[in-house]
């Protein structure tokens, strides 16, 4: 038991040499605005993952090669997780004090999520997890520091739902009718189902859930239960090699791809490269932007970033939907710092207390997204308050054909009567259990 | 040495056949043993020695006979039954504990006597410590008794094969045994080991009067040792009383003097 | 009825590809007594391998037939299998001669570490797929007995026979060949095989490159099914059961035991699976190893241990 | 010259079957446990309590529960991860479910329901062997993952299936701060490896290990391997139960099923093989070097790529960090197949020795 010493204080030299040197290599001299980035560059989840970072990491640069934040310039330090919760642990707490404190974290994996949620309050730092985490942090009056902008699960079904009634002719027609949602077997893919089982009480449909262990290669017995109970429409709640799987195995039991509808973490080119034309005519429901080659905002990363050889992925990545994803998280990310510029200093460094004011008074107006350079990537306006942490509830619908997405339907504004009820019923329980008390109005 | 009084039969094995699939490893073997008495059983390799002490030990489950023990008839018995009875037992070719020290594979032999539960054995309340420090006392006695003091916390493991052998004994001398099986505890050992051997074995059976049943192949040690001898030959019994009738048991010579040394 | 058949049919396709992964775990447990690990992460350094190759030779090369692009890069993924096998006995295994099942079992955990790790390193982590031209599309087939018909996937089909036709060439090679002999004689026991001057050494690089064979053609089968990607190493993990089913040391067992896992599987996803909410595939499997080995333990086909005293 | 047991005769068996019957032991440890409640705290900054030590404490503690079956019995076990998850989330519901539940008793209560799951799964280690049992003991993996993903009532039905505590405290001291939760845990693993060592040097411990090197001889002897395998199966799933009540609870606060997956399995198994089989210390040199070789080597390699005045991507850093930790635990493997608890013996050994090694 003595070698506890050893081990303890070999524990302590390894780690505080460690965070000295690698704290060593940051250039924390000039005020510098700190965006850490949990990647997912290895194992699994890197396909999907990958081009997120890059996104990311790209229009953090453009931002800096725009003058930064006001002057301030932006600053990325990544930490691999490989998607593992106690790496993603180790990088938020790595991270999080480092290059004058970290503004907000964006953990993409839904296992960081929940591990980091716990945290924030006492290390006021935000977290943003835009279309993924839990739903009802949408409530931000009960969960001040998560913001899910620009959608959740919830959101994405409601849509999705509502894109098959139009289909369908209108909600009354989906009575009798059934949906199959095939879903990551996980808290991920749960995550929808509150929102399918609701719409389907509200319209009368029949929902056939299909779970799939994760990582999802193994799906036949699922497909051929669909090609058994010829579901008439299929909804999927999956990432990764998951989707890819289903697709194929849909091509394989000849369900129509025309009847798919993945949602937002499941219709990206790395999912459907692979299978070209096989999977022409799959839908993806998608958080506003989808493929934008040929937005503004592309160019000018292509021009003023990868040009000048600091693109961080290869070029021939940037604009496709992962990508963007990265793109527009960091967008989020920087408006928010703006924001709270505007309050705490134009041109100061902002804390990671003051820029959660600033994503909770979020004002991204139409004209604010072109200057941007996202005009037609993303919808205006996105506003945020203390009640509500998502800031909209506009989507669209792509769908592949063949090489590449086409939007298959306008923009469609989630039913917030039947989420925000939902989202009210579900944050309320978590305050009872978790004795959080509401902020009132006046303590926004 | 005084001579012993022989008492009545402790140990009656009737009729046991055993079987592994086809092969007959025993087949209608019957013999008794007394108390206070030395009892070997000889033969052949494959006669079936070992086979017929797993028997009695509960380890194989004969398909015919049974075995009586102090009046207690047994179709076949059961391992810890047959411990608990006071039977103790070494092995042909050692079974010791080979990761764990001297001390620790004869406590093992005391394990049947343990009383307090693992409750208090976690915490190491009074009254476990103290059946701890009892039982350690006994088992010093024997560690003295075999003149091992010297390698006490050493794994077995790392001990030469006569030590191993001693150990062994000391492992089933440790249940204070009232029948004690002796598997083949001279074979490979040289003449002073072997010498060392009988000495024990016979202080054993006169010190603490225990009964002793004796797997040998070496024949001068049977003869100068036993009171009894059974012979068995591919599984059946050839001859059987004392040794100078065993020797001049024709069937014996020709199965088994004949074709030893 | 027309259903059942198609779910036994499908299980039976996987089972062939289990038994094929299995077959390698087997075989390398039979020769050097390693619970092989890394089978899964030779899945996917193989079909990474050649997938990569694939697609780098006619670019390098400068040619066009898809056809001779795979067969090369086929013939370069089995030499890198052939490199690991005799890194693995050099480096590895023959320092680790009589240590304990469990710390073999973790050395070929650490072996996957670093060929994951290498094999990311050196062809990326992306997804990448090998075309062998199989059609996709399903067909029908008894349509005037069943409604709607049988659907059988025709890539199905020519992948499952694939494997057959490596699962009989190794059972060939164990039977006929001098090796082969050697192999089942070092199987059977080491210290008399090495008696007769069986060189044991040469003998585990041979089961490792056999292995990474079995590895090679599975991860080009299910790349071909599913695009070359990490997620690949999962797939053999359904090997386990498999083999314990079968019994450790038992080739036909592995093959058995993989057609029983596959089909049973299915089954019980499709039709016990809705009753318990679905997704028990990934425990059937096991429970259903562990059950069979409570009444016979040392699987199907397995040696019977006795024990000696 | 310091390290020196002449002298120091032990005149009563009590004396010589102490947990530490070297004078110097006793007081080195004394010393260690005064430095981890005190020193410790004073040096170590949040990023090391938070990142390093706790959860360095609580797989130590895992590991030493998964020791007591592996390394003790000799009953391979693939299923910890599982025993993990079952302690985490049955503590959870005590937790929630009993009004006014301290904590302790909600995650001891936890570590009993995963002593039952461990029992309960340990039954086939009665018939079944070696490998067979190591594969067979991943049903319990698999399954258990399935169960609290599937069934609502575990995580008290939250929408997605997740568990979440907070305001956790035991007699008015309210664990939030990271130095509360070092503390907290700490207490833990002194305590249970305190009693684990009773109990491996004691009678039951005898049991285990002579089931593990010779199961027929310690039958013959009077051992049952029934009762000292499911002891085994038992004691071990209680600790690595509360070890995964604790890791829950304390270290992630908020947790999915994929937190205790079959990688946490192996990573148990690598810290009992590499810190050394059949021994208590040496579950805390493996839990060391399996949780920090990781974080280290993801940290320095970006340093000496700097050095070498290449600026390494952050996925190769994960590669390399991979291929690495392989090659090192294959290594160690080879030059150590006892663990690295065998090196601390010789260096005891040595120590003893030294300086006059002759």
């Amino acid at each position: 038991m003595r070698l506890r010493q050893l081990a303890l204080s070999a524990a302590l030299a390894l780690a505080a040499a460690a965070t000295a040197l690698s704290t060593g290599l940051a250039m924390a001299q000039t005020p510098v605005q700190f965006f850490p980035s949990l990647t997912g560059r290895t194992g699994a989840v890197a396909p999907n993952a990958t081009p997120f970072a890059n996104g990311y990491a790209d229009y953090m640069k453009l931002v800096n090669a725009r003058g930064g934040i006001n002057g301030v310039p932006t600053l990325v330090e990544e930490c691999e997780t490989a998607y593992a919760t106690d790496r993603g642990v180790e990088c938020y707490e790595r991270l999080k004090g480092r290059h004058g404190g970290a503004t907000v974290f964006q953990p993409l994996s839904t296992g960081i999520t929940f591990a980091l949620m716990p945290r924030l309050a006492t290390d006021k730092i935000p977290m943003i997890t835009s279309g993924y985490g839990r739903s009802d942090t949408a409530d931000g009056s009960i969960f001040p520091w998560v913001f899910p902008l620009l959608g959740h699960y919830w959101i994405a079904g409601d849509v999705v739902l509502q894109h098959i009634a139009n289909k369908a002719g209108g909600w009354a027609n989906l009575r009798g009718k059934t949906v199959a949602v095939v879903y990551h077997d996980s808290p991920f893919g749960r995550e929808l189902l509150p929102i399918v089982q609701r719409r389907a009480e509200m319209h009368g449909f029949q929902v056939l859930a299909l779970p799939v262990p994760p990582p999802g290669v193994e799906q036949r017995a699922v497909w051929l239960q669909i090609r058994q109970q010829r579901p008439d429409f299929v909804v999927m709640q999956t990432w990764g090699v998951m989707t890819a799987t289903a697709i194929r195995q849909a091509v394989a039991t000849g369900f129509p791809r025309e009847r798919m509808f993945g949602t937002w973490w499941s219709g990206a080119e790395p999912d459907l490269r692979d299978i070209g034309a096989d999977a022409r005519g799959y839908n993806a429901v998608m958080m506003q932007h989808g493929q934008a080659r040929d937005s503004e905002v592309v160019r000018q990363i292509l021009a003023q970033v990868h040009e000048r050889g600091q693109g961080t992925g290869p070029r021939t990545e940037v604009g496709d939907v992962l990508y963007m994803r990265g793109v527009v998280g960091a967008m989020l990310a920087v408006e928010g710092v703006f924001r709270a510029q505007e309050r705490f200093g134009r041109g100061r460094h902002v804390s990671g207390e003051q820029a959660r004011w600033g994503y909770e008074n979020l004002n991204i107006t139409q004209a604010r997204l072109d200057e941007l350079g996202f005009a037609g990537v993303l919808r205006g306006p996105i506003v945020t308050s203390c009640r509500n942490h998502v800031g909209t509830a506009l989507t669209r619908i792509h769908t592949w054909n063949g090489s590449g997405f086409d939007w298959s339907s306008d923009w469609l504004q989630a039913d917030m009567n039947v989420i925000t009820r939902m989202i009210t019923a579900s944050s309320e329980s978590f305050a009872r259990d978790n004795n959080v008390t509401r902020r009132t109005e006046a303590g926004c | 040495m005084a001579p012993k009084k022989i008492g009545d039969v402790i140990l009656d094995v009737r009729n046991i056949s055993l079987r592994f699939g086809g092969v007959k490893a025993l087949s209608d073997i019957s013999f008794d043993v007394r108390e206070h008495e030395i009892r070997a059983i000889i033969g052949p390799n494959g006669a079936g020695k070992s086979s017929m002490l797993n028997c009695i030990n509960g380890v194989y489950k004969p398909q015919e006979g049974s075995i009586t023990f102090r009046g207690q008839t047994f179709r076949h018995m059961n391992s810890r039954q047959v411990a608990q009875m006071g039977v103790a037992r070494t092995f042909q070719n050692l079974a010791l504990f080979k990761g764990m020290s001297v001390i620790d594979n004869l406590m093992t032999g005391r394990n049947l006597r343990i009383r307090s539960n693992l409750l208090l054995q976690a915490l190491r309340w009074g009254p476990a410590e103290r059946e701890e420090v009892e039982h350690r006392e006994k088992v010093e006695h024997i560690i003295d008794f075999l003149e091992i003091q010297a390698y006490r916390k050493t794994p077995v493991g790392q001990l030469p094969y006569g030590l191993q052998k001693r150990v062994d004994l000391g492992r089933a001398l440790a249940m204070e045994p009232q029948v004690l099986l002796l598997d083949e505890p001279m074979a490979g050992m040289n003449v002073e080991e072997k010498q060392d051997m009988c000495r024990f074995v016979l202080d054993v059976n006169d010190e603490f009067g225990t009964t002793i049943v004796l797997i040998e192949h070496d024949m001068s040690v049977v003869m100068d040792i036993s009171d009894r001898v059974v012979v068995l030959d591919y599984g059946k019994k050839i001859g059987d009383g004392s040794a100078d009738e065993v020797r001049a048991n024709p069937d014996v010579i020709r199965a088994y003097l004949g074709t030893s040394h | 009825m027309g259903f059942f058949l198609e779910t036994v049919f499908a299980g039976l396709m996987n089972g062939v590809l289990y038994a094929l992964v299995a077959l390698g775990f087997v075989l390398i447990f039979k020769a050097s007594g390693v619970f092989n690990f890394a089978q899964g992460a030779m899945v996917l350094f193989a079909a990474l391998a050649m997938a990569r190759f694939a697609e780098w030779l006619p670019q390098w090369l400068g040619f066009q037939s898809v056809l001779l692009a795979n067969v090369i890069a086929f013939m370069i993924a089995a030499a890198l299998m052939l490199v690991f096998a005799w890194a693995v006995e050099r480096l590895v295994l023959r320092h680790l001669v009589n240590q304990e099942g469990v710390t073999l079992l973790m050395a070929t955990l650490g072996i996957t570490f670093f060929i994951d790790g290498f094999g990311q390193t050196v062809f990326g982590s992306d997804i990448y797929s090998i075309n062998l031209g199989l059609p996709k599309e399903p067909v029908f087939i008894l349509e005037s007995l069943f409604p709607g018909g049988l659907l059988i996937n025709q890539d199905d089909l020519v992948t499952a026979v694939m494997a057959m036709a490596m699962v009989a060439l190794l059972t060939l090679f164990f039977q006929k060949t001098g090796t082969g002999r050697a192999l089942r004689a070092v199987a059977d026991n080491h210290q008399a095989a090495q008696s007769v001057g069986i060189p044991l050494g040469r003998m585990w690089v041979i089961v490792w490159f056999i292995a990474g064979l079995t590895a090679l053609v599975a991860g080009m089968i299910w790349g071909a099914k599913m695009g070359v990607q990490f997620a690949l190493t999962f797939v053999a993990l359904k090997a386990l059961p498999v083999i314990i089913l079968g019994g450790l040391t038992s080739v036909p067992g592995a093959i058995v035991a993989g057609l029983i896992i596959g089909v049973t599987e299915q089954l019980a996803e499709v039709y016990i699976g809705p009753l318990v909410g679905g997704g028990i595939q990934i425990w059937f499997a096991y429970v259903l190893a562990m059950v069979v080995l409570l009444f016979r333990p040392q699987g199907l086909f397995g040696e019977k241990i006795i024990d000696r005293v | 010259m310091f390290y020196r047991e002449n002298g120091q005769f032990q005149t009563s068996y009590q004396a010589d079957q102490q947990i530490f019957p070297v004078r110097q032991d006793r007081l080195a440890i004394l010393a260690l446990i005064a430095f981890a409640f005190v020193g410790v705290p004073l040096l170590a900054d949040e990023y090391l309590f938070r990142a390093i030590l706790v959860p360095f404490l609580i797989l130590a503690l895992a590991a030493i529960g998964v020791n007591v079956l592996v390394g003790y019995c000799g009953q391979i076990s693939l299923g910890s991860g599982a025993f993990m998850a079952v302690g985490a989330y049955m503590a959870y519901n005590v937790f929630i479910r009993v009004a006014e539940v301290p904590l302790i008793v909600a995650l001891l209560a936890g570590g009993l329901c995963a002593m039952l799951a461990g029992i309960a799964f340990g039954i086939p280690s009665l018939r079944v062997k070696g490998l067979y049992l190591a594969v067979a003991t991943l049903a319990a993996q698999f399954f258990f993952d399935w169960l609290f993903v599937r069934v609502p009532w575990f995580t008290n039905h939250s929408p997605a299936g997740t568990a979440e505590v907070s305001n956790l405290g035991m007699l008015g001291w309210s664990i939030d701060t990271p130095l509360d939760k070092y503390l907290f845990v700490l207490g833990f693993v002194v305590v249970f490896a305190w009693l684990a060592k009773n109990l491996v040097r004691g009678p039951i411990g005898r049991e285990w290990m002579a089931i593990r090197d010779m199961d027929v001889a310690a039958a013959v002897i009077g051992i049952r391997p029934m009762y000292a395998k499911l002891t085994a199966f038992a004691v071990s799933s209680f600790i690595v139960g509360v070890a995964g009540a604790l890791w829950a609870f304390i270290h992630l606060g908020s947790w999915e099923p994929l937190a205790f997956d079959i990688n946490r399995s192996f990573q148990l198994l690598f810290i009992v093989i590499i810190g050394g089989l059949g021994s208590i210390v040496g579950c805390f040199f493996g839990a060391a070097f399996i949780v920090i070789t990781p974080i280290a080597l993801n940290q320095m390699l970006p340093w000496l790529g700097a050095l070498a005045g290449v600026r390494i991507s952050t996925a190769m850093v994960g590669h390399a960090e991979l291929m690495i930790f392989g090659a090192l635990i294959v290594w160690f493997l080879i030059k150590e197949p006892h663990g690295l608890a065998r090196y601390w013996s010789l260096t005891r050994h040595k120590l003893r020795l030294w300086p006059f090694p002759h």
